[in-house]
């Protein structure tokens, strides 16, 4: 989220889609309802299922799943053609008036530099027109046919209304309607938040899904500002704390990028890493990477890392390629990994195609589950009648168990969806012999180094030089792991203007990641979570709630990364000369001196509005990317693909070109392209989701929420039930190309036919949480039906929009 | 927790006034059924607190569930569709207790003490005091409570009257994250219904309205509907609930009639004996049957 | 002159018995019943082991009831058929209730009031046990309005009842040597003479 | 026969008699109404978090003891934290039923094995199970590190195990493997988060 929970009480419209937060997230969702009684603020859905949040909606648009980029396109290009974008904002903060290299191209849907080979692209000419300092050229009238506002309003002019309705099946009126109510929050004192979360990211073109909604955001002026934002509603309690401390392979702890193959030495490594503005007087935030990294590798190998060793650089392994769930698990199915190490997480139900997961965890020599229930994939080996059909005997793989302890069993910090780090305190003992996940990994990881040191083996240096300070070393106490990721001062930390004034005393805890060197004298396991232990103590213990401000900022309450600061880019909700767009919610002003208001500026404090410092400081332009230049995978700009199981025949944004038909830089295995499903054999769009009475798979294991829902069903609506004479409460099988589930019907006005191009398509829903492990009746797994493939950009799968039929069982 | 018999406005067959002389708050429990999401975090909470849980049941091909009140689940939300104007509609009822200011088990209920309302206006079951006859069952104009088959009493919502003992909300009101359900004074509750309505009808519902029926003397639990005129909608909530006029026949001045005439037979014969005397057989007769027998 | 071989039999073992099984029920049945009528019978529970025990016991009381009615209703039905006597009677019941009886019609076993309690039994006994079996939530869930029709019919026939059920017994306390019928199953030939003439001549055939 | 009626009389007035008594208040008195006993009283209450969705609901948690030696805090009852600014003491279905996840049947309370081809459990000691897995990732470990690519660049990544993490885990726990998983030189890992 860019804002947080609370704030989306200052919205003037809630655009809910993608998302389902009065299911998935209630007591967030509890903010949209305040803003409709307090703020007379209008809540809008669109969604393929006429969903719980949808039931309290003042507007609900239906739209076909997996079309979401042509409706937003829609949306992009509606505000081009009526005026209504917030134009000093877009002009000031975006990257609107930037020059494009003219070399940057799209026709049929594929842009410049497409390699069908190797499915991605050579984004060489993604990139905009440098002068000879280096920065970017502009025009600030918007007219050179190469500035983004052009090459944009271009893009867009294609999805028109008639589009809109031809591609996504939304009516045309309900998608004017939702337009109108969008554009008005183009004023500057009006803002829309937009809540977003599996609904967009489980698509082939999940981030596209997102950067299409952010681009609309940044057109109405409502990034920065209170109750305006890209929200995305996160998953687990500290899904947010866990992948700020990159437990994937590309980052390591803050979004720093892990050294590859290409990184041959540190030096090369950080120059590479660190940006260049690339306009005059920027921020570029990114120019700090060396403290950042430096101070990592400091905290993790400590005096072991010094200058001349490159700061152990050659410790941190190197990213082989891609490593993401959907590779790690193809990587298992060929037999590439023999071990696997499973930390609450049950993949057998939450990776796409149980089939192809069952098949590799049996191909693995030893799995390790800590986990603090009996989980689906701890019993992948055990046969669960046709829920789980297998031959224990043919399964090789030897299997531990480790019993964890659960929240309430431990201490330590979550960090929730607005970055909020909280402080949570333990209330009991788990059961029997459960212990801490830290007691874990601390005792296996040490265990590991004693047999190093006594026998020797592959390269052990970074396992023994490894910083183990802890009191009792088998069990580092959540308070030494915060103040060590916190990070503190080796040497007196010395104001760079002044090197007789002392910042940071030696050993003492950091107040900020402005105070991290790239010279070795810092430690900080985590840049962004610096100051969440500060000199002052735990500030993520505190608990003063008060809210002066009214916007619900609670700065007192907890710690926010980074900085405590609550809303990012909160330098764009004032205008240029530093006044509030809207001074009733004033998030941050100018006050002559030094940034004042509501939150902690994100900004220089103290960079007067003369200096033209821009709010996007984590960009090296300084504003916001309507144009993403070399980031994303498959463009610059979001463009529409369908799904990669789709009921059409051809994108009918591209009917000519195949090649354009699905995501062209999605990445597909040898096997998945194969185990696709076409529209014949399977003719319904799927799509799957969370219940509000269940979480994932693990309320299945409490009995009261069983009780709440108790057994697997889908949901179709009443056309497609009459078609194929299955009555609700009716037992159905729902088979795709990779496998079949029985539930019960569930069968609904809810959910409508909608008409592509005069083609009838129907949507059956499944909802994920059922399994043959619980309280819950037992069931088949959801992801048994789903396709194996990934978002180009992040291989989050494509869990939302795939092919299916439906009989009666 | 603490001894309410001083707060007690009525006490189930009891013919004697409770007593009266302290009066409290009168409280209400308030459900905006335009916030209400459906989510059953109420459910939880109510199966939570009250330490009851449901048998895991089945999916019948709705969302309800459990699909109706049990003795173990004191409130369920109840989903229906319905197309409005061509708009779809899918309204949210969260069913339960009412607590109603005359209520029909209450009324019903032969068992002395088994139901009590409380000054606040509470109605509360007692079990200890429950005889298991049902009759509340037959009583109640919502279709509420329910007769456990494994001790035979009768359970629903006790509006948490522990928790509202010691200044808590209940258990519901506390758990609901969109505020659907708010709790204070019945009087603070119409006022902030009052609102919510004011909005609803600037939002195009013109028939939006509170619930809280005349018929059965108002209720401690009232709802917030889209669509007042026509309660129906909602799951079949009654139009204008009040106590069965059968069931005011059965419990109303029937019964002290009816124990009248019965006391007045008694009586009556017995002053018929003492007035009349015996109805002996006539001595004609007896010597008659003597001379037969000395012929 | 306890018994007298010249008594006249009126009811076998067979029929005393089956009088007094239903006799018995009908008592425990209107006390628990009457506890469950009213708070001031309330305390009758107590005879039963309190409100829980009378609540359970009373239907299956019921259900022995009905079944001893239905046995003796078909044992009686035809003695209690009304005739022209009766009719005659019965307008002239008030001479009766006056202790005045030398003017009344001859009568068979039964006289015309015996009768009306006979029918009114059989009816309110019918309505109970109907009533009573759609109220009994232990075994049947009927839709409540069903069962508040139920309830006030069974409240209704169970005043009735009782009413009828005083008449009977003290009509039995009151006509001397009636009682005794039930006791031993005999009633001296002056009585069935005195009040049950036509009886009394088909019995001796004088 | 006037015997008789007499008896009868006296059947009669016992039964009456006994009901009257009754009547006049011999039977016990009714129970008070009394309402059910506040079940948190001197419950020990702490702060904690909802373990489910990125809301982070704060929440309350009573446990049953004082914290004394001998008395072991069971979780008798979780409810919102009415402090937490974000949740304000709501919980949704999932966080208010928080106690049934703890005191949940499928609660795993011993390390256990299944051994290669088996078709049970067996329960083992947390040595054995340290010892074991230990053994295994060392000789996975060793045979497979690689410590230079084929351009000869050290890379010293070890890919043949692969680490998912869980995305309920605090962070200090995440910190904690983070930091040991690429120590080992893992590269193989991903969490929950992307899915």
């Amino acid at each position: 989220m860019t804002n947080h929970w609370v704030d989306i009480k200052n919205a003037d419209l809630i655009l809910v889609m993608g998302g389902n937060p009065a299911e998935a997230h209630p007591c967030g969702f509890k903010w949209a309802i305040e803003a409709k009684k307090t703020r007379k603020a209008k809540l809008v859905v669109v969604d393929p299922r006429f969903n719980r949040t949808a039931s309290v909606a003042d507007f609900y648009a239906p739209l076909r799943s997996g079309s979401d980029i042509a409706f937003l396109g829609g949306v992009i290009n509606y505000l081009i053609a009526n005026d209504k974008i917030h134009k000093d904002y877009v002009k000031a903060y975006t990257n609107a008036s930037f020059l494009v290299d003219p070399g940057f191209k799209f026709s049929d849907g594929l842009f410049s530099g497409y390699n069908e080979e190797k499915r991605s692209y050579d984004k060489g000419s993604w990139s905009y027109q440098l002068d000879k300092d280096g920065y970017a050229k502009i025009d600030e009238s918007w007219q050179d046919p190469n500035c983004v506002w052009q090459l944009m309003k271009a893009h867009y002019a294609r999805y028109t209304p008639e589009m809109v309705a031809k591609v996504c099946g939304t009516p045309k009126e309900s998608f004017l309607k939702v337009c109108e109510y969008i554009a008005e929050t183009a004023a500057p004192n009006k803002t829309m938040t937009s809540l977003y979360a599996l609904g967009w990211t489980e698509h082939s073109v999940g981030s596209q899904n997102i950067r299409c909604m952010a681009m609309i955001q940044l057109l109405l002026g409502n990034m920065g500002m209170a109750g305006g934002g890209i929200n995305a509603l996160r998953g687990h309690s500290n899904v947010q704390g866990i992948t700020d401390f990159a437990l994937y392979a590309q980052q390591l702890p803050g979004y720093l990028a892990a050294p590859t193959d290409a990184d041959k030495d540190i030096k090369s490594f950080l120059e590479k890493k660190t940006t260049k503005a690339l306009r005059p007087g920027q921020m570029n935030f990114y120019q700090n990477f060396p403290k950042w990294y430096v101070s990592l590798q400091k905290a993790w190998w400590g005096d072991a890392a010094t200058k001349d060793n490159g700061f152990a650089f050659d410790y941190m392994p190197k990213l082989a390629g891609a490593s993401d769930v959907l590779s790690i698990f193809d990587q298992m199915y060929q037999g590439k990994i023999n071990g696997f190490l499973c930390q609450g997480f049950n993949p057998l139900a939450s990776v796409a195609n149980k089939k192809k997961v069952s098949d590799a965890l049996a191909k693995l020599k030893y799995m390790v589950v800590m986990d603090p229930l009996a989980t689906d994939t701890s019993e992948f080996w055990k046969p669960y009648g046709e829920f789980n059909e297998v031959d224990p005997a043919k399964i090789p793989t030897e299997v531990f168990r480790l019993p964890t302890s659960l929240f309430a069993e431990t201490a330590g910090s979550f960090t929730n969806s607005g970055r909020v780090i909280l402080w949570r305190w333990k209330a009991a003992e788990p059961p029997g012999d459960a212990k801490d996940d830290t007691e874990i990994m601390a005792t296996l990881f040490l265990k590991l180094k004693e047999m190093y040191a006594k026998d020797g083996g592959a390269f052990a240096e970074p396992i023994q030089k490894l910083t183990w300070a802890y009191r009792i070393p088998n069990k580092p106490s959540p308070e030494e792991l915060m103040m060590e990721y916190n990070g503190k001062a080796l040497a007196d930390v010395v104001d760079p203007k002044d090197a007789t004034k002392v910042l940071v005393k030696a050993g003492d805890q950091l107040p900020s990641f402005a105070m991290l060197r790239d010279d070795g004298t810092t430690t900080c396991g985590n840049w962004i979570y610096c100051g969440v232990w500060s000199q002052a103590g735990n500030n993520s213990a505190r608990r003063d709630n008060s809210d002066p401000s009214g916007l619900g900022q609670t700065l007192n309450w907890g710690f926010a990364w980074p900085v405590n600061r609550r809303i990012l880019y909160n330098r764009a909700s004032a205008d240029p000369s530093g006044k509030p767009w809207d001074p009733k919610r004033t998030v941050l002003r100018w006050t002559g001196k030094v940034w004042g208001g509501n939150d902690i500026p994100d900004m220089r404090p103290d960079a007067a509005p003369e200096e033209n410092v821009m709010p996007f400081i984590m960009n090296p332009e300084g504003v916001a990317r309507l144009f993403a230049r070399d980031l994303m995978a498959e463009g610059p700009f979001p463009e529409h693909y369908e799904p990669f199981e789709t009921p059409l025949e051809a994108n009918p944004m591209h009917p000519q070109n195949p090649k354009a038909k699905s995501n062209p830089a999605a990445r597909v295995y040898k096997g998945d392209m194969e185990a696709f499903g076409n529209a014949k054999d399977f003719p319904y769009v799927a799509t799957t989701y969370r219940l509000t009475e269940h979480f994932h798979f693990w309320t299945k294991q409490s009995l009261v929420n069983a009780i709440m829902q108790p057994e697997h069903f889908v949901e179709i609506g009443e056309e497609l039930a009459k078609e194929k004479g299955i009555a609700a409460g009716d037992r159905v099988k729902v088979r795709s190309n990779r496998g079949f589930i029985k539930a019960v019907a569930v069968v609904t006005k809810r959910i409508k036919a909608f008409d592509i191009d005069g083609k009838k398509v129907h949507t059956v829903g499944i909802p994920i949480h059922f399994g043959f492990k619980g309280a819950t009746k037992p069931g088949f797994i959801t992801n048994t039906l789903t396709p194996f493939v990934g978002d180009a950009n992040t291989q989050t799968p494509e869990y939302k929009a795939f092919l299916v039929n439906i009989e009666k069982a | 927790m603490a001894l309410q018999s001083l707060d007690i406005k009525q006490r189930s067959a009891t013919t004697t006034p409770a007593p009266q002389a302290r009066q409290t708050m009168e409280i209400a429990k308030l459900i905006d059924v335009s916030a209400c999401i459906g989510c059953k975090a109420c459910q939880v909470a109510c199966m939570e607190w009250n330490d009851v849980r449901e048998e895991v049941g089945h999916n019948v091909g709705v969302y309800d569930n459990p699909t109706d009140l049990t003795e173990n689940a004191w409130t369920v939300m109840r989903f229906t569709e319905v197309e409005e104007n061509n708009k779809l509609e899918w309204l949210i009822r969260k069913d339960g207790c009412m607590h109603c200011s005359d209520p029909g088990c209450l009324k019903s209920c032969p068992a002395p003490g088994a139901i009590i309302q409380y000054s606040n206006g509470v109605v509360d079951f007692h079990q200890e005091n429950c005889i298991g006859c049902g009759y509340c069952v037959t009583g109640c104009p919502f279709n509420v409570p329910r007769i456990s088959k494994k001790d035979n009493k009768a359970y629903k919502c006790t509006l948490c009257s522990d928790r509202l003992a010691v200044n808590q909300a209940p258990a519901c009101v506390k758990a609901c994250p969109t505020g659907a359900i708010e709790f204070g004074s019945k009087e603070d509750m119409k006022d902030y219904a009052g609102k919510r309505i004011a909005d609803l009808k600037e939002r195009g519902y013109d028939k939006a309205g509170l619930y809280d029926p005349p018929g059965v003397g108002g209720t401690h639990v009232m709802y917030v509907l889209h669509h007042a005129d026509r309660p129906g909608l909602y799951a079949g909530l009654p139009e204008n609930p009040s106590i069965s006029p059968l069931v005011s026949l059965w419990k109303g001045a029937t019964k002290p009639l009816a124990t009248f005439a019965l006391g007045l037979a008694a009586l009556g014969s017995l002053f018929h004996y003492v007035i009349k005397g015996p109805n002996e057989v006539a001595r004609e007769i007896e010597e008659e049957i003597e001379k037969e027998d000395a012929s | 002159m306890i018994r007298d071989p010249k008594d006249l039999p009126r009811y076998n073992a067979a029929e005393r018995a089956n009088h007094w099984v239903t006799g018995i029920c009908f008592i425990l049945l209107a006390l628990s019943g009457l506890a469950f009528f009213h708070p001031a019978f309330y305390p009758l529970v107590q005879l039963f082991g309190g409100g829980a025990w009378a609540r359970i016991i009373h239907p299956y009381l019921g259900v022995i009831l009905g079944i001893a009615f239905v046995v003796m209703f078909f044992r009686f039905w035809q003695l209690n058929l009304i005739n022209d006597a009766d009719r005659e009677w019965l307008t002239r019941v008030g001479e009766m209730i006056e202790g005045n009886d030398h003017n009344m019609p001859e009568q068979g076993k039964y006289n015309a009031g015996q009768k009306m309690v006979f029918w009114s039994m059989a009816v309110c006994v019918s309505a109970l046990v109907i009533s009573g079996l759609l109220m009994w939530r232990a075994y049947f869930n009927f839709p409540v309005g069903i069962v508040r029709l139920a309830a006030v019919v069974h409240a209704a026939a169970a005043t009735i009842m009782i009413l009828v059920a005083i008449v009977h017994v003290y009509a039995a306390i009151w006509t001397k040597g009636t009682i005794r019928a039930m006791w031993y199953g005999t009633v001296t030939r002056a009585w069935a003479k005195q009040h049950h003439r036509a009886w009394y001549r088909q019995m001796t055939g004088k | 026969m006037n015997v008789t009626r007499r008896q009868f009389f006296r059947i009669c007035t016992a039964g009456l008699g006994g009901s009257s008594i009754a009547m006049m208040g011999f039977s016990p008195n009714a129970a008070l109404a009394e309402v059910r006993t506040f079940k948190l009283t001197r419950a020990t209450e702490t702060r904690n978090t909802c373990p489910y969705c990125s809301v982070s609901c704060g929440v309350l948690i009573y446990s049953s003891g004082d914290k004394s030696k001998n008395a072991h805090a069971e979780i008798i009852h979780i409810e919102g934290d009415p402090d937490n600014p974000v949740n304000r003491g709501t919980l949704c279905p999932k966080g208010a039923g928080l106690r049934d996840m703890v005191q949940s049947a499928n609660r795993l309370k011993w390390p256990e094995v299944r051994e290669a081809g088996a078709s049970e459990w067996k329960k083992i000691s947390w040595n054995e199970a340290f010892d074991r897995i230990a053994k295994h990732m060392k000789a996975d470990r060793d045979a497979n590190f690689m410590v230079q690519n084929k351009d000869g660049l050290t890379v010293n990544r070890w890919t043949s195990t692969a680490f998912l993490a869980s995305s309920a885990a605090p962070n200090e726990a995440g910190y904690l493997t983070v930091k040991t998983i690429r120590a080992l030189g893992m590269t193989s890992i991903d969490t929950q988060a992307r899915i």
